[in-house]
């Protein structure tokens, strides 16, 4: 084996999927470099308006985790760059990467846009990649407002100072930062990594191949990711939906599903997203204008994940999507009007032509071209569909060892599979780096803090921006009102605030004038704020002794019409934020001490690779079983959708977990009482043996879900009906239930959604693949039985749609079914009898079986109640386990410390649930690994005094970091408080404060803002 | 200085509101100048006294901004922050305060151009109604003391 | 040498292609002769009754072309259909077997078969160079038909659902093409004598589109869409005196024009019906009402 | 009505003639709302499809769904799982009528033959023999008369074929096509018969 020698890892990608890995290894003690092609990291992801099933802002999400990993010190992001070549061995890769001249220099580019406005192109005339060609952008351009690094771009391919050499480049003068740089070359340079991750994602299906569409020919043809633009606040219509061949709002929109994906004629996969993404798009159009009527056409409605049905239903009920079963032919352009004319067939059989204003494809995820290239360079193998090459059993690892591939670039996939995978990825990677962790990140070494005592003496700094401030707000005329104000010894102007001259120069000003606060007011705090409090960090401040006051976005860039009150405006600001500053306390920041183990409960699949992830990144584990064995679910599982061996992936892991020196297993053991909190929980465990008490930083609820047991369908009165399960036992061990001779399996029915009702009407995800598969299987043994799968959606998403048709290809015989008309099943002189009505055919049909086979879906295991608590986690209303965030925190509870995987947070194959497991290793591991927590800053705490023990803040905190402490009061646990202030508004009794956002604080911002006078009175 | 101009104030969540309004700016979007933004962790965090305050230090109207329903960035903040807004307007009408001078809105951190709509359509709104505030000035000399002789008054 | 395969109907209703077509030949100096003892591809009537018969016609067709040279020139979109349907049909050994046996001669597969469209579209340079200004302003509607661009599994010479091969020739001719919804929809021509209502509306509403998209004349390379057209006009005209008419037009009628062929030359006057706006009067579009593309008859 | 669903024989026989697997069908509708023929039809292709995979053979081949196929292969092309629809309705009108089903088109089966039997006797068909034939066969000697009057007028009637040759040999003896024996005896009055018109 190689030495593993490097600490860091070159995450290639940077959408949500790299991101998220970047983010998990750089908190884990790894240096990450996230190389991306394009100008600005984000993916897809930030094209989106909405994302399902939340239907909630796909920036609000993303911007953050944006912001995070561009200014992680344990990451470098390495835009317009790609990768040329791997050589080495595992833990001790070089890679070469070569990145293209941005020729703008990020460090100096302040994202103002002078440079934009002033080129020669008056107006933006090529087609913007972000705005997916609806819109357009200049030759020099900021890729979209909360892009990371924010900073302007120049594409050589357009600018005509690249193509003529001929330009005045006036972009060049308007810069003020002296920024821009035509001389920049590419640059190609090597760079040390233990291992690499994968995560170039996938290219929206390219519209034009499915020329009977007419997109690109037919103006108000779009595309899925075009509506998407078309319905962001921030696309090129401001969120209005607007027809482009005419800018009128439409009033019939078609929705198109599958288009380039289950098609033998383009890609023969599910793209597995479209189906939402369309009802996602139809749902959020209507909101935006309620006279819209959206109609989706499909196929089969792919519906399958946690929370989907109810989207739909709501689509349904709430907005009035019309869902037509039939897909469309072809496109007609109506040549005055440049409607479209769509001819569709009714549930009653009969065709329809019907106009519509505008048309959106649901376009499906090919693999990215680039990443197919990357795979090249590599010399990782892709599949047959051109997507990674995985193994079942190894979700993230790729052919090549040492690297790692995530997200939609293994397959599509939405964006929680992808945190899913990119979390695994980064388990998977810790695994293998162990050794090697903490040896390339910085840890940061500030000066002591000094306490600040007395008055405030407060350093304002008010920054010009070049112009972008000045420009508007007479900035002297600011700064000089500053030094006027209580407890001010110091203000100025500063051309630019955040350059490294000036934060030098900050540095020296706080310790000549013994400054203990300071005001900057320029720009938004969300970008530069820890920047700011990093540098008074530096000069031994407090980083809590800092204010930020936004005089560009809230008042010059927002208020240029009207300098003089700009300027007023900007006093006021000030003024507020000097009021505050005078208020503000330092605030501790303490470490407490993690205990290094880990506590997974649950020994079933996702359980035991769990703890195997765990233990491989070296952290003791406690693996508990309720039952006797572990793995017992797992032995009733012939193989995976892929076809790959169930069993013997139950032998690998239960001899890995055995024989792990990391691993303790608690068999025939629940957990009798858990106490503390992230970092420091205490459990008692009882097993016959007795009871006995472990110590863990974290903990993994594992648990399972079980197939349900149906009462209908003859199901426990006749031995010829079974469940899916049942049926692949059979098959598997080659006996039939009692009474089933050989020959008696000419014809088989299985009858699918069993059980699935008003109650729970949830898709359990796994039973139509087990139907397929188990057909399948049978047909190996007996190649004359004739199968029919009575449906309502075969839900074959993903690459399971080869399975479907490999179903059809052998003679699988598929009816669908309507809810509404659910099969009857019963019996004549013992013969078994089905009718079921077709609803494509719209008859009523008889089929005389010799077996039943029941698809009885997924329920939860009723012993989760007692575990969410004993955890204080909450169950939905189906009773499986909520994530603390569907989209980006999956496996993640809301309370700190403790994660999900397996069962009973959703059902899913087993691939599936391996990444899933691996993730919510991962994700624990990041705690375990930090070897000690920062509590404290931006929480609140109670003042025990006032505190009259009335539970509000125990009730209120979503986080469950109130808890009642021995004295019978209210009190806080800093380690789980998120700093939301929600307990502090509630108290009743006034007890609670919130640091950095007292009572206090606020309300003399509040009387300053309306009492300039006491300004000239001090 | 002239005081025709009415003063109104903002709170915002730092998540989504306070970022529209960054978007905005990035925009170049125009709205009067009028509004003044109070950025907080969450308009969870809005303690209804805060808004009492407001219109007793004078503020001719009061914005409460925070994430789109279900979007909290803390799961439910928005939704109490609403809950407290409706009922000091209630309260606010039986103190003879117009209630539209209070309003909650939610947003996104994407919808630069509707924090730029309501910020002037509130502005619009406060101006057609009668008169400045009518606490305006009259609390002037309790806030010229300290905090806690106000909460006295209150 | 190319071979070149007429069809049945080019010596009958579709006289006129065969005519402007020799004549573009001549004056392109393209060499081409006639496929020697061609007998007809079967068009919809063999594939209609017997699968066999549907592969053996058009392959004994192919047997005689793959010993004179690789390239088989079709004009109709029909024959060209069922010649490249059946050419990959004889891929599957099984199908190729028995066809060889009743034929009783080899088949090799080698035979390249070329669209007429294709052939004139490598002469699109010279065309463009030597064209006069006879169609200049006309807007022209290029009409594939169903059967040219839609082979099953087979690659044509074009896009299947947005053809353009002849547009471009078109426009090289000096015309003005339209982008219009209906170039690949089916006229129905095989339903023209056995179900006369069903074929006159398909062929009502293509024309109606081309009339709506502001087509003033519509060629095609298809002899059965030409006749279908024309036929369908005609009917149409015979009840209905008010009925729009537009010229259906051989692609190689409008080349020929645009060469500086006569109406002779091209035999122009064989439209069925009488149009108020034969292309030629158009030049100086204003004239559109004094014409009368019937002089030759 | 209630379909008994039978054995997969029917499909079996559908398939290995049409050489198309109709099984993969997972009935999108595009052959259906594609297909400029639908609505004349009872059945559009992908119900063809399903009856047949449950074994209707009855239903299958007494609809007049494929005789008003055209064969424009717009659904063969537009078809996601690859089947050659077109290739299928051929397939189920030979088989239609091979079985004795009377065929919704009467009028076309006789074209064809009629169509078929210039081709075996002259390799080349005659447009003006061919209608004067299927006028006959259909009882309306003069329908279409000035169509062909017109047609003759501008040139575009052939009223001399140019040389003729058999292809009796393609014609393996089958039900729905003219026979080798009966047509050598009928070929040169078929041939006056053209000509007399
Ligand atoms: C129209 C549409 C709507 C959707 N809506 C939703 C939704 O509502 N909810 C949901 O969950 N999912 C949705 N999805 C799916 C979602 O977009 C994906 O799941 C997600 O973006 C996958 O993330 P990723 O990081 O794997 O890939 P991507 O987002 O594609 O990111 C890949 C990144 O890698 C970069 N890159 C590519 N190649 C290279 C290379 N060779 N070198 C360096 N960098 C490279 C790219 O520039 C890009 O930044 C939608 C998809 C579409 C098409
Ligand atoms: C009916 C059905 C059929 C399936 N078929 C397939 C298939 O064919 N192919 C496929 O890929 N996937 C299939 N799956 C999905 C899934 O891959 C398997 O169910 C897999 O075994 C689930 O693994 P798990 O770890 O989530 O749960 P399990 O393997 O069930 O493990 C959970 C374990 O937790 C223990 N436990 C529960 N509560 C506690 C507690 N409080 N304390 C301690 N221990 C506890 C249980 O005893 C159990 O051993 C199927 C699922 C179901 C329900
Ligand atoms: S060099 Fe010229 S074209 Fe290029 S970005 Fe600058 S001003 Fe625009
Ligand atoms: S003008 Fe300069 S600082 Fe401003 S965006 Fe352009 S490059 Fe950046
Ligand atoms: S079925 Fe699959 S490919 Fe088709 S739209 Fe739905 S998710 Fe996309
Ligand atoms: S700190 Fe000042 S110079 Fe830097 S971006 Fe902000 S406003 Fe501009
Ligand atoms: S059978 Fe299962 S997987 Fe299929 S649709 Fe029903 S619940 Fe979903
Ligand atoms: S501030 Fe928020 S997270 Fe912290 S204790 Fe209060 S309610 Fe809980
Ligand atoms: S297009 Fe193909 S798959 Fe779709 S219904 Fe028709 S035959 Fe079936
Ligand atoms: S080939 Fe026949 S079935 Fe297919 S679309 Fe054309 S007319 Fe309809």
């Amino acid at each position: 084996m190689s030495e593993i020698k490097h600490g860091a890892v070159a995450v290639v990608g940077g959408g949500i999927g790299g991101i998220q890995a970047a983010l998990d290894l750089a908190d884990s003690g790894f240096y990450v470099y996230l190389i991306e092609e394009g100008p600005a990291i984000g993916g897809r992801m930030a094209q989106l308006d909405k994302t399902f099933p939340t239907n909630d802002c796909a920036m609000c999400m993303l911007s953050p985790k944006l912001v995070e990993v561009g200014r992680h010190p344990n990451v470098q992001i390495l835009t317009l760059a790609s990768v040329e070549s791997l050589d080495g061995q595992p833990g001790n890769f070089q890679i070469t990467v070569r990145q293209r001249p941005r020729y703008v220099d990020i460090t100096r580019c302040i994202a103002c846009g002078r440079c934009i406005a002033s080129c020669v192109y008056q107006d933006a005339k090529f087609p913007s990649e972000f705005d997916a060609g609806l819109g357009k952008r200049k030759p020099i351009y900021i890729p979209f407002p909360q892009a990371v690094p924010l900073a302007a771009v120049v594409d050589p391919q357009t600018c005509i100072f690249f193509k003529s050499g001929r330009c005045p480049q006036n972009c060049l003068k308007a810069c003020e930062r002296q920024a821009l740089d035509f001389t920049q070359t590419e640059k190609i340079f090597s760079l040390d990594v233990g291992a690499v991750i994968l995560a170039p994602g996938f290219d929206p299906y390219d519209a034009r191949l499915v020329g009977e569409y007419g997109f690109g020919r037919y103006a108000n043809v779009l595309t899925g990711p075009q509506f998407e633009r078309l319905l962001s606040a921030s696309g090129p219509t401001s969120g209005k939906v607007l027809r482009p061949s005419d800018g009128k709002a439409p009033k019939k929109v078609a929705f198109i599903q599958c288009v380039g994906s289950r098609d033998l004629r383009h890609q023969s996969y599910c793209s597995a997203v479209c189906c939402m993404y369309a009802t996602k798009e139809a749902i959020v159009a209507k909101e935006h204008d309620h006279a819209l009527e959206p109609t989706i056409f499909y196929i089969d409605l792919r519906a399958y994940g946690k929370g989907f049905e109810n989207l739909v239903r709501r689509a349904k009920e709430e907005h009035g999507v019309r869902y037509i079963r039939s897909m469309i032919s072809q496109i007609t352009e109506i040549p005055e009007t440049k409607n479209l004319l769509v001819r569709y067939r009714d549930d009653s059989g009969s065709l329809h032509e019907e106009e519509f204003d505008l048309v959106v494809l649901a376009v499906g995820m090919r693999p990215s071209a680039k990443g197919q290239e990357l795979a090249r360079k590599l010399g990782i193998e892709l599949n047959e569909h051109g997507f990674a090459k995985t193994s079942a059993f190894n979700p993230v690892m790729s052919t090549r060892k040492g690297v790692f591939v995530t997200g939609a670039f293994t397959g599509p996939k939405d964006i929680p599979e992808t945190v899913i995978q990119a979390s695994a990825a980064a388990a998977a990677v810790e695994a293998l780096l162990a050794p090697a962790r903490n040896t390339r990140t910085q840890a940061k070494h500030y000066p002591e803090e000094l306490v600040p005592d007395g008055m405030p003496r407060i350093g304002v700094f008010v920054c010009h921006c070049g112009s972008n401030i000045a420009g508007v707000v007479d900035v002297k005329a600011v700064a000089e009102y500053a030094t006027r104000l209580p407890g001010v010894v110091h203000a100025e102007n500063v051309l630019y605030t955040c350059s490294q001259d000036n934060l030098k120069h900050m540095k020296e000003v706080i310790r000549e004038k013994k400054l203990n606060r300071v005001v900057v007011a320029s720009c938004t705090p969300r970008n530069l704020a820890a920047l700011f409090q990093d540098t008074i960090r530096e000069a031994g401040l407090n980083k809590f002794l800092f204010e930020m006051v936004n005089i560009r976005e809230q008042c010059s860039w927002v208020h240029s019409d009207q300098p003089e009150r700009a300027t007023e405006k900007a006093k006021s600001l000030v003024r507020m934020g000097v009021a505050k500053a005078r208020e503000l306390k330092p605030l501790a920041v303490q470490s407490v001490k993690v205990s290094p183990a880990a506590l997974v409960l649950g020994g079933g699949l996702s359980g035991m690779v769990a703890a195997l992830t765990l233990a491989d990144s070296g952290f003791e584990t406690h693996l508990v079983e309720r039952s006797a064995e572990l793995g017992s679910d797992l032995k009733e599982i012939v193989r995976t959708p892929e076809g790959e061996d169930a069993q013997s992936l139950r032998a690998q892991l239960l001899g890995a977990v055995q024989r792990h020196p990391k691993i303790r297993v608690h068999t025939s053991t629940t957990v009798q009482e858990l106490s503390g909190f992230v970092g420091n929980f205490s459990s008692v465990l009882r097993s016959p043996q007795g009871e006995e008490r472990v110590q863990h930083g974290v903990v993994i609820v594992a648990t399972e879900a079980h197939e349900h047991k149906p009462n209908e369908y003859l199901y426990g009165a006749d031995t010829r009906v079974l469940t899916q399960r049942q049926a692949a036992l059979d098959l598997h061990l080659g006996q039939p239930e009692a009474g089933q001779g050989e020959q008696s399996r000419r014809s088989l029915v299985m009858i699918q959604c069993v059980g699935r009702n008003e109650k729970r009407p949830y898709c359990s995800r796994i039973c139509c693949a087990e139907a397929l598969q188990n057909a399948l299987a049978l047909l190996e043994q007996e190649p004359d039985c004739q199968i029919y799968v009575l449906y309502r959606e075969m839900i074959s998403y993903g690459f399971l749609e080869d399975l479907y048709r490999r179903a059809r290809d052998n003679g699988v015989v598929f009816i669908h079914y309507d809810e509404q008309s659910p099969p009857v099943v019963r019996k004549e002189n013992d013969q078994l009898l089905v009718t079921v009505r077709d609803a494509r055919l719209r008859q009523e049909v008889l089929i005389k079986p010799d077996l039943i086979v029941l698809s009885t879906g997924v329920v939860p295991d009723p012993y989760n109640e007692e575990l969410s608590r004993l955890l204080k986690v909450p169950l939905d209303a189906h009773g499986f386990f909520v994530e603390a965030h569907i989209k980006l925190r999956p496996v993640d509870f809301a309370s700190h410390g403790v994660f999900l995987c397996g069962g009973s947070h959703a059902p899913g194959t087993i691939p599936e649930l391996i990444a899933k497991a691996q993730a919510a290793a991962g994700r624990a591991a990041i705690i375990l690994a930090k070897g000690q927590l920062e509590a404290g800053g931006i929480v609140a705490s109670v003042d025990q005094e006032k505190c009259t023990a009335c539970l509000t803040c125990v009730r209120e905190c979503p986080f469950g970091a109130v808890f009642i402490n021995e004295q019978g009061l209210a009190e806080i646990e800093a380690v789980k408080c998120q700093g939301c202030g929600i307990c502090a508004a509630d108290c009743p009794a006034k007890a609670i404060q919130l640091g950095q956002f007292e009572d206090i604080q606020e309300l003399r911002m509040l009387e300053e803002l309306f009492h300039p006078e006491r300004v000239s009175a001090v | 200085m002239t005081n025709s101009e009415p003063k109104i104030v903002a709170f915002c969540c730092h998540y989504c509101a306070f970022a529209a309004a960054d978007l905005a700016g990035v925009l170049r979007l125009k709205y009067p100048p009028n509004v003044h933004i109070i950025r907080l962790p969450c308009t969870g965090k809005l303690d209804a006294l805060y808004l009492l305050k407001a219109f007793e230090a004078g503020a001719d109207g009061v914005i409460v901004a925070g994430c789109l329903e279900g979007s909290c960035h803390f799961i439910s903040g928005n939704l109490r922050a609403k809950k407290r807004v409706l009922a000091v307007k209630s309260l606010l009408a039986k103190l003879g305060i117009a209630p539209e001078r209070l309003e909650f809105f939610n947003l996104s951190s994407a919808q630069g151009d509707r924090f730029a709509q309501l910020a002037r359509e509130m502005t619009e709104r406060i101006k057609n109604l009668p008169n400045p505030s009518p606490l305006r000035g009259r609390g002037e000399p309790g806030v010229r003391g300290s905090g806690d002789e106000k909460e006295a008054r209150l | 040498m190319m071979r070149f395969y007429p069809g049945c109907t080019l010596s009958s209703s579709a006289r006129p292609y065969r005519r402007s077509l020799e004549w573009v030949w001549q004056r392109l100096g393209i060499e081409m002769k006639e496929l020697p003892g061609w007998t007809c591809c079967g068009a919809t009537s063999a594939h209609a009754l017997n699968r066999d018969l549907a592969y053996a016609l058009p392959a004994r067709n192919l047997a005689i072309a793959q010993g004179l040279g690789d390239e088989l020139v079709v004009a109709c979109s029909a024959c060209y259909s069922r010649l490249k349907i059946a050419q990959k049909a004889l891929e599957n050994s099984r199908i190729r077997e028995r066809v060889m046996k009743t034929l009783g001669r080899p088949l090799d597969g080698r035979v390249q078969i070329k669209n007429i469209l294709e052939v004139l579209s490598e002469h699109a340079p010279r065309i463009q160079k030597e064209k006069t200004k006879a169609i200049e302003g006309l807007q022209v509607a290029c009409y594939y038909g169903c059967l040219a661009t839609r082979i099953p599994r087979v690659q044509g010479f074009d896009d299947r659902e947005h053809p353009t091969m002849m547009e471009r020739l078109v426009s090289a001719a000096g015309a003005t093409t339209l982008d219009w919804p209906a170039k690949t929809s089916c006229c129905g021509a095989s339903f023209s004598v056995i179900h006369e209502a069903i074929a006159l509306k398909m062929c009502s509403q293509i024309l109606e589109m081309a009339r709506r998209c502001g087509a003033d004349v519509l060629v095609t390379s298809c002899p059965f869409c030409q006749y279908n057209l024309d036929w369908a006009q005609w009917t149409r005209s015979r009840t209905d005196s008010q009925a729009p008419k537009i010229p259906v037009l051989f692609i190689t009628q409008l080349v020929g024009l645009a060469l500086g062929g006569s109406e002779r030359d091209v035999m122009l006057g064989s439209n069925l019906t009488p149009h108020p706006c034969s292309p030629l009067p158009l030049k100086g579009r204003g004239a559109r009402s004094e014409g009368n593309g019937e002089s030759s008859v | 009505m209630t379909l008994i669903v039978q054995s997969a024989d029917f499909l079996k026989e559908i398939e290995a003639h049409s050489g198309e697997m109709l099984r993969r069908c997972f009935q999108c509708d595009r052959c259906a709302t594609g297909c400029p023929m639908a609505s004349y039809m009872q059945h559009t292709p992908n119900e063809l499809f399903r009856l047949i995979q449950l074994g209707a053979k009855e239903a299958a081949l007494s609809s007049n769904s494929f005789w008003f196929c055209v064969s424009c292969y717009t659904c063969s092309v537009r078809c996601p799982n690859d089947i050659d629809i077109a290739q299928v309705m051929d397939t189920l009108r030979e088989l239609s009528l091979r079985a004795g089903f009377p065929p919704a088109l009467p009028q076309a089966r006789d074209f064809h033959q009629l169509f078929l039997d210039c081709v075996r006797r002259g390799g080349r068909v005659s447009e003006l023999e061919l209608m004067a034939r299927y006028n006959l066969k259909r009882r309306r000697p003069f329908a279409r008369f000035a169509l062909g009057w017109e047609l003759l007028r501008k040139g575009r009637l052939e009223l001399w074929p140019r040389r003729a040759i058999s292809l009796h040999e393609l014609f393996a003896p089958h039900p729905l096509l003219p026979s080798p024996s009966e047509g050598r005896g009928d070929r040169s009055e078929g041939g006056k018969e053209g000509r007399g018109q």
